[in-house]
C-alpha cells in the first residue's frame, strides 16, 4: 500500500481532517523553500504539494501565476525540486509531500527518470494537472510500482462515467476541484459545491481532498466537513507576496495555517 | 453563376482514436475541460458527414466567404524567376483578407449546433481575431478575443475591426504578451466558463478534436487546389508551398495532397533575426517535442522546458509550438520544413507586390520567399503552387518601419 | 470550379456620338488632348464588342480579381431592419478590395493594346490607385498616382500599398488638396505626356469616352447582381441602393437595370456635415449644371462658376462633381438621389459590421444607411441590393477618431 | 469682317509681327489690371487677352495657377473684368482686347448674356481652351454674328484633317501651342516647334499666334518669325509676382515687354 494510503488510513482512524498546502518550489527565493515548509509543518500542515514552475500555467490564476514566473526567474530547476522535497521528507518523514507541476517540464526530463529520481528522493505522489486520464499511460505503472501514487482531478462538471474512470486510473486521493475556474482564493465558494462533494462521496472509494479557491479558516472547515480536507494554494502564496522579508512570510503564513487547521478542528 | 460549394470532409487515417498523430496530439488539459472537449468532439463527429452541416457550411464559404477563390497564374513572378511556373492560392481573396475564416464558419456553424452563444478566441495577428468577430456578428453571437499586449499593438487596424463588430478585445498582459500568453488566456476563460462557452482555436493546434477539426475545415483551401490546378495543368502541381504558424493554412492545404507521394510538400517557418533562441518562431527547425495547450508537439523550449519567447515580423507565425500533425509530417520525411528569416520575408512581400500587384500578409511573405528560391531551381514543365493564405493590409505599418 | 467570365459589355443608347447624356457630357477639353480621347475613343470602340478582348478581361475578373463575387444575403440586418429583405453585392471582396478594379482592369488592358506603358492616375480615397497601381505591377507597367494632400494623410495606408507596388504618389498640393486637384493635376501631366501616357480615371466623369468606357468596365456589377437575383429570388429586386462619388459604382450597378422600369434605383451621395456649401459633397442634391474635367454635368459651384470646396467623412465621395450620366438619369428621374451625413454613414458603417460582420468602406456607409431607411419603408416581400462597394479597412483611422 | 482679322490685316500690311500678352483680371489686385493693361499697351504690346480666373485651370502652369487663386481670392468677377474690357477699349481702341477664360465662368453666366455682354463692352474675341471646336456650338454663331471672334488653338499633335475643322470653325487668328504642356516660361522650346509652325502655316490660312513657355525676347524674336506673333503670359505674370508693389511691377513689366517688341523688330 502507497504510503499516501496508508497515510489517510490514518488520518481517518483519529477522526482528522487533512491539511494540505501547495508551495511553489524556488519562491519567493530558492534559499525560502526549506524554511518556508518547515514552517507549513509546524503551523500544522499535514501534507505538502510542492510546485514545480511552468512557463505556461494555463489552469491556474494570478497570483500562481506571478510565483511561477518568480520561481523561473529565481532559476528554479526539477532536480533542485527533488532535492528539496528529498530533506523535506528525511526532516518530516511522516508528511506526505507530492510534487506538483504541469506535464512539459516532467516530459522534458523523462517520464522513467522523472519516476525513478522521484522515488529515490522518497517523494509521495504526483499532481499533473494537464495529463488527464487519457495521457497517463506512459507514466502510471511506473509511479504505481514506485510505491507512489498520481492524483487525478474530479471537476463539477467530471461525468458519473469518467468519475469511474479517474476512481479506476487513480490512487492515494482524489482531488476534488471545488468551482470551474482556475485556481486563485475566492471569498466564497459556489452554492452547488457541496452536492458536488456529496457526489463525489458517494461515488469513489478514495479520499476526498477540496481544492481551488478555500481561502478562510472558514471555508476550508466547511469544505473539509464534505471529504477528507482540504487543499490551499493561492492563499498562503498571497500572504507570502504581500511580506517584506521571510522570517516575516514565516510568520504570516504560521498564524494562517494555524487558524485553518485549528478551525478544522 | 458560382457553383455551391459542399467541401466533401474527408476522414483521414490520422488521427487515432485517442487523438494522436502517431506520438503527437493528444488531450494534455487540465480534467475541467475533459466533458468539453469530449462534448466537441462527439458534436464534431456528428456533423462532419451530416450532409446538411456540410451544406450549410459550403453556403456560408459560397455566399459569404466568397469561395471558391481563384488559383492564379503569377506569370511575372514565374518570368521573373526563371524556373517553375508559380500558382497562388488567393486566400487573401476571403471574406476578412486570410484562410482563417474556412476554419471559423465550420466552428461556430457547429458552436450553433451545440447552443453555444458565447465564443472565445484567441488571436495573434488579429486575423483569427477577425474571423471570428465576424462570423460571431454574422450569427449574432458574444464574442470575446483575448490577444497579446503586444500584439494589440502591432496589429491596431485588426483591434479597431473586432471592436467595430462588437466583439471585446481583452489584452494579454502576462508572460511574453504574444499569440501564447493569449492561448493561455482563453483557455483559463474557457476552464472558467465551460458550460455556455465555445472555445474556437484559430489553427491545428490544441488538444484533440482541434488538430484534425481544424485540418478538415481549412482543407477547403487543398480540395480547391487541387482541382483548379488539374484544371489549368491537367496534373498535380509538383511542389506546394506554405507558412506554418501553428500550420492551418498549411495543413488544409496539403491535406488533400499527402496521399499523393509525387507532390512536395514544404512548409516554411518564421526564422526571425537569427537561429538563436528566442530570436526566431521556427518550432519544427529548432524545436523539440514537448507539451503544450493540450497537445504533445514540437516546441520551442528550454532544456528545462521551459516555452521560449519567440520572434518573427510576422504576429501570426509568434508561436512557440505547431500542430502535431505536421510534427509527424516531419518526422516522416512526408513534408519539409525549412525556415525564413524576417529579412528574407520583406524581400518576399515586396517582390510579390510588385511582380504581380498582390501584397501578401507578412506570414505568407514566408513562403513567397521559400517558393521562389524552390522554383529557381525547378524546371519550366514544372509547377509549384504557393498557399497565398492572407493580404498584407493589416501588415502596412511593420512594413513601413522596416523598409 | 468557378466558370470564366465573359462580361458582355452592352452598347446603349446613351451617349450619343458626340459624348452626350441629353445635354451632359461632352469633351471640354482642351485641344492637345483631343487627339489623345480620340484615339481612345477608337481604341475602346474597337475592343468593345471584341471577343478576345472580352475573353481577356473575364480571365482576369475571374482568376485574379476573383470575380463573380457573391450577392450575400444580409439575414441580420434584414431582420434588425423588419422590411425588405437586404441583398449585399459583395465588391469588397474584389483583389484590393473595392469595385474600382474592375475599370482599371479594362483600362489597362486597353493600354497594353494601344502600346501605352506609363501609366497615370488619380485617387481620392486611395482604392482607384491602389487598383491601378496593382493592375500596372500585374502588367509591368510604370504607374504614376496623383493623390490630393490632405487625403495622402487621411488614407496614408493606400500610400504605403501603391507605393509597394513600385507606384510613384505625388502629393498634390494645390487648390483644396483633394480629388479634384488630384484629377487637374493628372491631366496637367497627360497634357504633357499626351504621346506616351495613358490616364487611367477613376469614376464615370471626365472627357468622352471615359464617362461610358468606365461604366461599361463596371457594369459586370449589375449583370452579374441581376444573375445572382434571379437565382435567388426568381426574379428582379424592387429597389437598389449605390453610393455616388464620381459615380462608377452606382453606374456599373444600375447599367442593366435602367431599362427595367419596375426597379427603382437610389443614388446616395455625402452629405457630409450640413446642407451648407463647402460642408458636403452631394453634387446632384445641391448642385447645379457646370462644365469641368472634360464634362458638362451638375457641379458644387459659386455663382460665378467657381468650383466649391467640398467635404466628406470618406475621401471617395470629396468630389464636387459627378458622372455626366448621373445628371442625366436625374433629369431624367429615373434615378432617385438623396444624400446622407457623415454620421449616419458612420452608424450606417456600424450597424452593418454589427449585424452582419462586414465592415464596409466610409464611401459605402452611405449607402447602407440609406438602404436601411428605406427597407424600413418596404414590404417583407420585396427586396433589396445594396451595392457594396468597398471594404472598410482602409477607413479604420478614421473610423476610430469619429466613435 | 471682324475687328481682330482687319487688325492682323493691318500688322501684315505694315509688316509687323504682333505681340499680344496674357494678363489675369484682378491679379495681383483688383486696382492693378487697368494700370497694368496701360503699361502693356505702352510698352509696345499689340494685343491683350485678359484671363478671368477659375478655380481649376487644368492647362494652365503653376504660375498661372498662383495667379489664379489670387484673383479669385481678391473677389474678381466676370463683370468686373467685362468693366474692365470696357475700359480698356474706350482708351485703347486700336488695341484688340480678348476675354480669355475656362469654359465653366462663362457657362454659368449664360452664353448669351456673355456674348451680348462681351459684345457691348466692345471686347475682340474670346479664347476658351477647355472648348474646342466640337463644344463651341452653343456659342460659335452668337460670338460671329456679333462680330467677334472665338480663337481655337493647334497643338503640336493636332493631326491634318483636324486643322481643317479648326480652320473651318476658327476666325480672328489661331493660337500655336508651341509645345506639347502646361502654359509657364521655359528656358527653351522643343526643337520639333519650327516644323510645327510651318505645317500650321502652310495648312491654315489664318494668322498664326505662338503661345506657351515663351520667356524671353531672344525666344520671342525666334518663334515671331515662323508666324504672325506671339503671345506671353506667364514670364510676365512671373515678373508680377516678385515685384514688391505696383509701380515697382509697371516698371518691370514695361522694361520687359519693351525688350521683347524691340527684339521682335
Ligand atoms: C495570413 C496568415 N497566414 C498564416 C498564419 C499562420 O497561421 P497558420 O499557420 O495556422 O495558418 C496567420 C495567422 O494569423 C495569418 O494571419
Ligand atoms: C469603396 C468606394 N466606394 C465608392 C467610391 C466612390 O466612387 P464611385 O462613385 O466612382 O463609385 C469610392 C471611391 O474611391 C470607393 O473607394
Amino acid at each position: 500500500m502507497s504510503f499516501i494510503r496508508q497515510f489517510f488510513g490514518n488520518m481517518r482512524k483519529a477522526n482528522q481532517k487533512v491539511l494540505s498546502i501547495y508551495l511553489p518550489a524556488g519562491y519567493p527565493t530558492s534559499e525560502a523553500t526549506l524554511p518556508l515548509l518547515d514552517t507549513l509543518v509546524e503551523a500544522g500542515a499535514d501534507m505538502i504539494e510542492l510546485g514545480i514552475p511552468f512557463s505556461d500555467p494555463l489552469a491556474d490564476g494570478p497570483t500562481i501565476q506571478r510565483a511561477s514566473q518568480q520561481a523561473i526567474a529565481n532559476g528554479t530547476t526539477l532536480l533542485q525540486s527533488l532535492n528539496f522535497l528529498r530533506l523535506f521528507r528525511t526532516k518530516h518523514p511522516q508528511v506526505p509531500a507530492l510534487l506538483m507541476g504541469y506535464a512539459n517540464p516532467f516530459f522534458r526530463f523523462g517520464w522513467d527518470r522523472l519516476v525513478d529520481m522521484a522515488a529515490a528522493a522518497d517523494v509521495s505522489g504526483f499532481i499533473i494537472p494537464d495529463l488527464p486520464p487519457e495521457e497517463c499511460e506512459p507514466i502510471l505503472s511506473r509511479i504505481h510500482s514506485s510505491g507512489m501514487d498520481l492524483i487525478f482531478l474530479a471537476t463539477p462538471n467530471t461525468p458519473p462515467e469518467r468519475l469511474r474512470l479517474i476512481n479506476a486510473k487513480g490512487r492515494g486521493f482524489l482531488y476534488a476541484v471545488s468551482l470551474t475556474g482556475v485556481t486563485g482564493a475566492r471569498k466564497n465558494l459556489p452554492p452547488e459545491t457541496k452536492a458536488f462533494l456529496q457526489r463525489l462521496r458517494r461515488e469513489s472509494s478514495h479520499p476526498i481532498m477540496v481544492g481551488f479557491g478555500i481561502s478562510t479558516p472558514q471555508l476550508a472547515a466547511q469544505m473539509a466537513k464534505e471529504g477528507n480536507g482540504v487543499i490551499i494554494g493561492s492563499a498562503v502564496i498571497d500572504l507570502i507576496e504581500n511580506s517584506p522579508d521571510l522570517p516575516a512570510a514565516r510568520k504570516t503564513v504560521f498564524e494562517f495555517v494555524s487558524q485553518v487547521k485549528k478551525a478544522m478542528g | 453563376m458560382k457553383t455551391q460549394l459542399i467541401p466533401a470532409i474527408k476522414a483521414t487515417q490520422y488521427p487515432d482514436k485517442s487523438g494522436k498523430f502517431g506520438p503527437f496530439g493528444g488531450k494534455f488539459v487540465p480534467e475541467i475541460l475533459i466533458p468539453a472537449i469530449t462534448e466537441l468532439e462527439d458534436a464534431y463527429l456528428s456533423v462532419r458527414e451530416d450532409p446538411e452541416f456540410l451544406r450549410e457550411f459550403g453556403y456560408y464559404l459560397s455566399e459569404y466567404v466568397g469561395r471558391p477563390n481563384s488559383l492564379t497564374f503569377a506569370d511575372r513572378l514565374t518570368e521573373k524567376i526563371g524556373g517553375a511556373k508559380i500558382y497562388l492560392k488567393r486566400e487573401d481573396l476571403n471574406h476578412t483578407g486570410a484562410h482563417k475564416i474556412n476554419n471559423v464558419l465550420g466552428q461556430l456553424l457547429l458552436a450553433r449546433r451545440m447552443g453555444k452563444k458565447r465564443i472565445i478566441a484567441e488571436t495573434g495577428a488579429g486575423q483569427h481575431g477577425v474571423a471570428t468577430a465576424t462570423v460571431a456578428a454574422k450569427f449574432g453571437m458574444d464574442c470575446i478575443v483575448y490577444m497579446g499586449e503586444e500584439d494589440t499593438v502591432r496589429q491596431r487596424l485588426n483591434v479597431s475591426r473586432m471592436q467595430l463588430m462588437n466583439a471585446e478585445v481583452r489584452a494579454v498582459k502576462t508572460g511574453s504578451r504574444t499569440l501564447k500568453d493569449a492561448i493561455n488566456e482563453a483557455i483559463r476563460d474557457w476552464v472558467t466558463h465551460v458550460e455556455d462557452t465555445f472555445y474556437c482555436i484559430g489553427s491545428v493546434v490544441g488538444p484533440h478534436p482541434y488538430p484534425m477539426m481544424v485540418r478538415d475545415f481549412q482543407s477547403v483551401i487543398g480540395q480547391e487546389t487541387l482541382s483548379q490546378h488539374m484544371e489549368a495543368e491537367g496534373r498535380l502541381p509538383e511542389a506546394i508551398v506554405a507558412c506554418v504558424g501553428g500550420g492551418s493554412n498549411a495543413m488544409g492545404m496539403f491535406a488533400p495532397f499527402v496521399e499523393h507521394q509525387a507532390v512536395a510538400l514544404y512548409g516554411v517557418e518564421a526564422g526571425g533575426r537569427s537561429g538563436k533562441i528566442g530570436d526566431h518562431a521556427a518550432t519544427l527547425t529548432y524545436g523539440e517535442p514537448g507539451i503544450l495547450h493540450g497537445m504533445l508537439t514540437y516546441l520551442l523550449q528550454s532544456e528545462a522546458g521551459q516555452v521560449s519567447d519567440v520572434h518573427s515580423i510576422s504576429a501570426g507565425l509568434d508561436y512557440p509550438g505547431v500542430g502535431p500533425e505536421h510534427s509527424q509530417l516531419k518526422d516522416s520525411g512526408r513534408v519539409t520544413y525549412g525556415s525564413v528569416t524576417d529579412r528574407e520575408a520583406l524581400e518576399g512581400l515586396k517582390l510579390l507586390s510588385a511582380t504581380e500587384g498582390i501584397i501578401p500578409a507578412l506570414e505568407t511573405a514566408h513562403a513567397v520567399y521559400y517558393a521562389c528560391e524552390l522554383a529557381r531551381k525547378m524546371s519550366r514543365e514544372e509547377s509549384l503552387v504557393i498557399c497565398l493564405s492572407g493580404r498584407g493590409d493589416k501588415d502596412m505599418e511593420t512594413v513601413e518601419k522596416h523598409l
